[in-house]
């Protein structure tokens, strides 16, 4: 079988495991914004999310809305607009407990992919975890290239790079901000299925574009839209993730969805 | 139309004679204008009279054999000052008692092209040679390498100026002098000019005006401080006063004689020194205006 | 704020020099304390303004000329291969060749005067703006490039007006932070140029002032002088980094937020 | 209105149209390529890609499959390989007909969403269409942004400066590379309206991962994929375009491009 | 090839100054034509070979030290702001006093052998490096210094480790291109240290040599040296670039395959 299909193929053996604070339990959290300003003009107001422990929760909302700026607000490389809150559900900290996928790859472009992979280790003076990283590398169907330097790579082939290395991190909490944007619908539906089971009982902020991406992997899932932007009451469809996308109660709710995008917000 | 000088160095008590010759206006009435230019290396003016870039260059004796053996066209007009300054300085409290204890030590000097030879000839009477002795270019630190110990010895020191300053720094010098360690006699301080531009009237004038000043000079010691300093205030310390008097006995009383004899025997001496190949006649490079 | 740092580490400065001097009892002639040379300063000070003078207008033609040159060699460089390849050795042979080990034939061919302090301002200038400029010319991602020759194609043919305008509009707005660092550098070696010069061949000037301090054993003067002229490549230093900032807002604003982020 | 939302509008007013080559015979083109090499790693063989004149064709196929790396051949952003072979239907050559978007958005990060749009007519040295800019901007919505610098957009929007960008040239060969894929559903339906407007009678090939867009877009929807890749034979959907994707036909064509993506190739 | 570009480069110079030293008939102190200098350089090789070899030396351990100085300073600055408010004055300062009207008090302190050269090139190199080294890491795009420190965050605190990771793998490899532009131009400028160094005291060197010459007028002597030195510092120049070039592979990657296509 070529490396480039290996994603394609259901998985046989899982990712090693190591985490440290594995059975810790899940960490919810809730963030409270008054208003979100940039240069004078508002973007968001008072937006009330609730992240529940250990569930995925999936964000959708038109191009510009605020839904990368929630997340780097919650990864702390944006300042916390005034009366803003954050409270955990164990009341520590968020800090050092989170891993965060760009929307932009971020890859280093002087390191190999593997580099890439093994950065957080590097940075954290841990014991660089090559199993795991060529374990994720396998799965996201780039052996081949861990060599390579990003350069080399395909749009996609970049964007599954950074989502191996979001996933190389076992933070209790993850965001993500379109994780599979670059991929084609079947690479995307098994990465789908790869991250359902490596986020298994973490807590997760997907941001996406694509609603059958947020019916197949969302316990709850939100829609920002409106200018100032506005929360949706979340949705939240019935089933173990990841769903089977073609599931006729889902076809519903897509609509529903649609129709939120549109711009009829549902008060939260 | 001005008449470029260049000086040998910045303003000092040697250039005394020019200096009052222009505040007492002896220059305006020879119908002169002159600039003087202080350059920053000693080596410069000559080469640039050479080329013609100024009329005249404050140079030195040894210089204008070593320049004219390399085929620059000057010739030396007049003197300035017509004995050796350069002398060969060590701390008086030093180790140093005669030339003989140089052995193994470190001479300082501020390159001009000649001082190995004078050194040479300083030190062989005592047996000593070039290679007994390390030999360092301090440029123009001569005292203050030889105050801060970096050298036990410096040659190139003018005695009427290096050693006031040593004694007013606290550190006494004890001077050796070229002319009596079998170093013949020379001209320290000379004007030359471009041997092409000879027929120039004003240098003529110049000359004239140059052995007025010298008597005015000689005459009145007192009033020429005054006019010394009176333009160039930076100069008006302790230092420039003693060097001033020390200068006093030294100035060519007749700029413009020209001691022919006593070129052609320091030309031997270069030659046996090998500094030049070959002995040119004195007219070649040293003249006396007519 | 920042002034009040800066008069800080220059009065610390200063108490160290002080006490340096005090404790170690070193002559006058080896280091003069502040007092001494604050009297030089006070007591010379027409004498040092003249020539302090005569410094700053060579430090500014070169400065100016050195900058010119460069940008306009390092465009040319990167523009045309032929230039790069032939041109570009002579650049770091120019180099190579410590202006100042042929300051006293420069001398002889330009005469005293501002040209020659100029000229080896300029040679010394010229080099970091060219190097620092060309590299970031050089550095101007393919993607761009790329993308910029395909606009252009669809126009009239017009190598010259295309080849500026890629310049204009890509290129050198890439570069620019690069330039900057070049320059920034160029700012603070400037003086060396001027100074040099007076080295060599000058009859004014702060340099010169400094040798003739220095051979006169006046290391009063020549600290004296030193101060000023520190003090001037210091305020041309900041002026033009000053200027360099907003000149260069885009970069501005990374740091700014940068620094916002981090101070999180 | 809010601006943001004007892109989701329908259109009323047209963008001016200030076409030089304006009723000249659409220009068609053919690729062959025998094999594509990176690093001695062969991406594609024997491929032939025929661009029918005026018409849209789409490009689906896996992440690293080669798509783009054809794109930048037939834009020579890569030199062609050996033994390729490229002909338009009039005979002359492409260059200088080409208009290009970048699956990277490519935006000069020092010039304002203005300045970015008007970069092709400033390069050239003509006037600056700033009419024709302002009236692009207001299409994609970012009309409030004219002078924000590429930092202060949201991903979404850079890609529709991008995209506004690419519409500002007037080629009529048109290359595309995931025109669409960082915007939101709705974002996304309106745009590819607009790009199917002023795409009229252009010769266009989009690549993309959405097999909805193909349908939606393309008169001409080819498949690459395999390793080494190999091109599927054309799927030509009916009907005018943009087409309803919620067309029962298209529906079907929707599985059978799935299939091919999944790695049968129909050999062309 | 590019040996060969040299070679015609050098000898359509040479061919200049021979054909400009035949026209103007400029005599021998002004400009010695090329043929004399070869002479000069042929019957004074032994002595010419020496005394570059002082030179060489203090070129080479003043860059050496210059650059781990330079390196080590804009780490430091750039990672303490402290440092950067209170120390980059100083640092514009130290640049700011041309290193060379402190020569004559340096030769005081340092005596007259290695040690002052070595410390004037090392100050004359220092700042490019310093300054090219910490603008490359300023630079560093925030995104990636965010997710750095979020990374890190997930770590055990241990506040220096985690800053030397930091700039081990994400702030140094970034600033990698500006450095080795900062680089470029330190080994351009390096000579000029060892030279000026030589000029305020030395008993051997080529720059002492050169002065030497140029008292004496013997111009060829003068033009031989300085022949060599520029020989010398030219070799070290493309050594060091080349060295870069080797060092930076994804650099170099990007302008071959810009190369490349441009060449379509
Ligand atoms: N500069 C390069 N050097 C080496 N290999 C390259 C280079 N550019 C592209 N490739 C390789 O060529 C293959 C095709 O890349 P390309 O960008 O064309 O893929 P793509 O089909 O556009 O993928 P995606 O959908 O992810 O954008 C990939 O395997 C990639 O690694
Ligand atoms: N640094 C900044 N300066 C000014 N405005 C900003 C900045 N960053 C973001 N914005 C503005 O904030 C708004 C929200 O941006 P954000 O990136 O959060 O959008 P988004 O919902 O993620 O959109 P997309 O789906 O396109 O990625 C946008 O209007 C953007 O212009
Ligand atoms: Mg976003
Ligand atoms: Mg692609």
């Amino acid at each position: 079988m070529e490396p480039e299909d290996s994603a394609n193929s259901e998985l046989s053996e899982p990712i090693p495991d190591t985490s440290r604070d594995q059975g810790a339990p899940a960490v919810g959290l809730n963030l409270k914004l008054k208003e979100l300003v940039f240069d004078g003009d508002t973007i968001l107001t008072d937006l009330d999310l609730t992240l529940s422990p250990g569930k995925i929760t999936c964000l959708l909302g038109p191009s510009g809305v605020g839904k990368s700026s929630i997340l780097k607000i919650l990864a702390s490389f944006l300042p916390p607009p005034e009366s803003s809150f954050l409270v955990t559900t164990d009341g520590d900290p968020l800090k050092g407990r989170i891993s965060y996928m760009d929307q932009q790859d971020l890859l280093l472009p002087w390191a190999t992919v593997l580099d890439n992979l093994l950065i957080g280790d590097r940075l954290r003076g841990d014991t660089p975890d090559t199993a795991r990283a060529m374990a994720l590398l396998d799965q996201v169907g780039l052996t081949k290239w861990r060599d390579a330097r990003p350069d080399a790579l395909s749009g996609g082939m970049r964007q599954r790079v950074a989502l191996a290395r979001s996933l190389m991190e076992e933070a209790p909490v993850v965001l993500m901000d379109e994780p599979f944007s670059a991929l084609d619908a079947i690479t995307k539906y098994h990465l789908q299925a790869l991250a359902a089971r490596m986020l298994a009982g973490r807590t997760v902020l997907l941001i996406t574009h694509d609603p059958m991406e947020a019916l197949r992997l969302g316990h709850v899932i939100h829609v920002l839209s409106g200018h100032p932007a506005r929360l949706s009451l979340p949705l939240t469809p019935a089933g173990a993730i990841p769903r089977d996308p073609s599931d006729d109660a889902l076809q519903r709710l897509y609509s529903e969805i649609m129709t939120r995008l549109a711009g009829e917000p549902v008060d939260a | 139309e001005k008449l470029t000088v260049l000086l040998d160095w910045f303003v000092n008590p040697d250039h005394a004679t020019l200096i009052i010759a222009e505040e007492k206006g002896i220059f305006k009435k020879h119908g002169l204008d002159v600039e003087m230019i202080a350059p920053a290396d000693p080596n410069d003016p000559p080469k640039l009279v050479a080329a013609g870039k100024a009329d005249l260059a404050i140079s030195y004796q040894p210089q204008l054999h070593l320049q004219v053996a390399e085929g620059l066209p000057l010739k030396r007009i007049a003197t300035l000052i017509a004995t050796p300054l350069n002398s060969l300085v060590v701390l008086k409290d030093g180790p140093i008692e005669s030339l003989a204890d140089l052995k193994g030590k470190k001479i300082g000097y501020s390159i001009g092209g000649f001082e190995t030879a004078i050194l040479k000839a300083m030190l062989a009477p005592h047996n000593i040679s070039l290679d007994d002795i390390t030999l360092i270019n301090v440029n123009f630190s001569l005292s203050p390498s030889l105050l801060s110990g970096q050298v036990d010895a410096v040659i190139g020191a003018f005695r009427n100026f290096e050693l006031n300053q040593m004694d007013i720094e606290g550190y006494p010098g004890r001077a050796f002098y070229p002319e009596e360690e079998g170093v013949p006699a020379y001209d320290e301080l000379i004007l030359v000019a471009n041997s092409g531009k000879l027929d120039d009237p004003r240098f003529k004038s110049f000359v004239e005006a140059l052995e007025e000043a010298t008597q005015y000079l000689v005459n009145h010691p007192e009033d020429s401080w005054k006019l010394f300093i009176k333009n160039h205030k930076e100069l008006d310390d302790e230092l420039n006063r003693r060097a001033f008097a020390s200068t006093l006995p030294r100035f060519a009383l007749r700029p413009a004689a020209l001691d022919a004899a006593r070129y052609h025997r320091f030309a031997a001496f270069m030659q046996a020194q090998g500094l030049i190949k070959t002995i040119l006649p004195v007219h070649d490079y040293a003249i006396v205006l007519q | 704020m920042k002034l009040l740092r800066i008069l800080i580490t220059v009065g610390g400065l200063i108490l160290i020099w002080e006490s340096l001097t005090a404790l170690l009892d070193l002559p006058k002639f080896m280091l003069p304390s502040p007092l001494v040379v604050a009297e030089a300063l006070y007591s010379h000070a027409g004498l040092i303004a003249e020539n302090a003078l005569t410094t700053l207008i060579e430090i500014l033609v070169g400065l100016f000329l050195g900058l010119v040159f460069g940008m306009v060699s390092a465009v040319l460089i990167s523009a045309y291969r032929p230039v790069k390849q032939w041109v570009f050795p002579l650049l770091i042979a120019s180099q190579a060749i410590p202006v100042f080990a042929i300051a006293p034939l420069l001398v002889l061919w330009l005469g005293y005067g501002l040209a020659p302090k100029i000229v080896m301002s300029l040679l010394i200038i010229y080099f970091p703006v060219t190097v620092g400029f060309l590299d970031g010319l050089n550095r101007t991602h393919p993607a761009w490039l790329n993308l910029a020759a395909l606009l252009q194609q669809s126009g009239r043919r017009r190598r010259l007006r295309n080849t500026l305008n890629l310049y204009r509009y890509i290129k050198i707005p890439f570069a620019l932070p690069s330039l900057a660092s070049g320059i920034r550098v160029a700012a603070a070696i400037a003086p060396i140029g001027a100074i040099v010069g007076e080295w060599v061949g000058a009859s004014s000037g702060l340099g010169y002032l400094m040798l003739h301090a220095n051979a006169r054993v006046q290391t009063d003067l020549m600290f004296a002088s030193l101060l000023v002229l520190t003090v001037m490549a210091l305020l041309l230093y900041y002026l033009i980094d000053h200027g360099l900032r907003l000149a260069l807002p885009w970069l501005a604003d990374q740091t700014d937020l940068h620094s916002q982020q981090r101070s999180l």
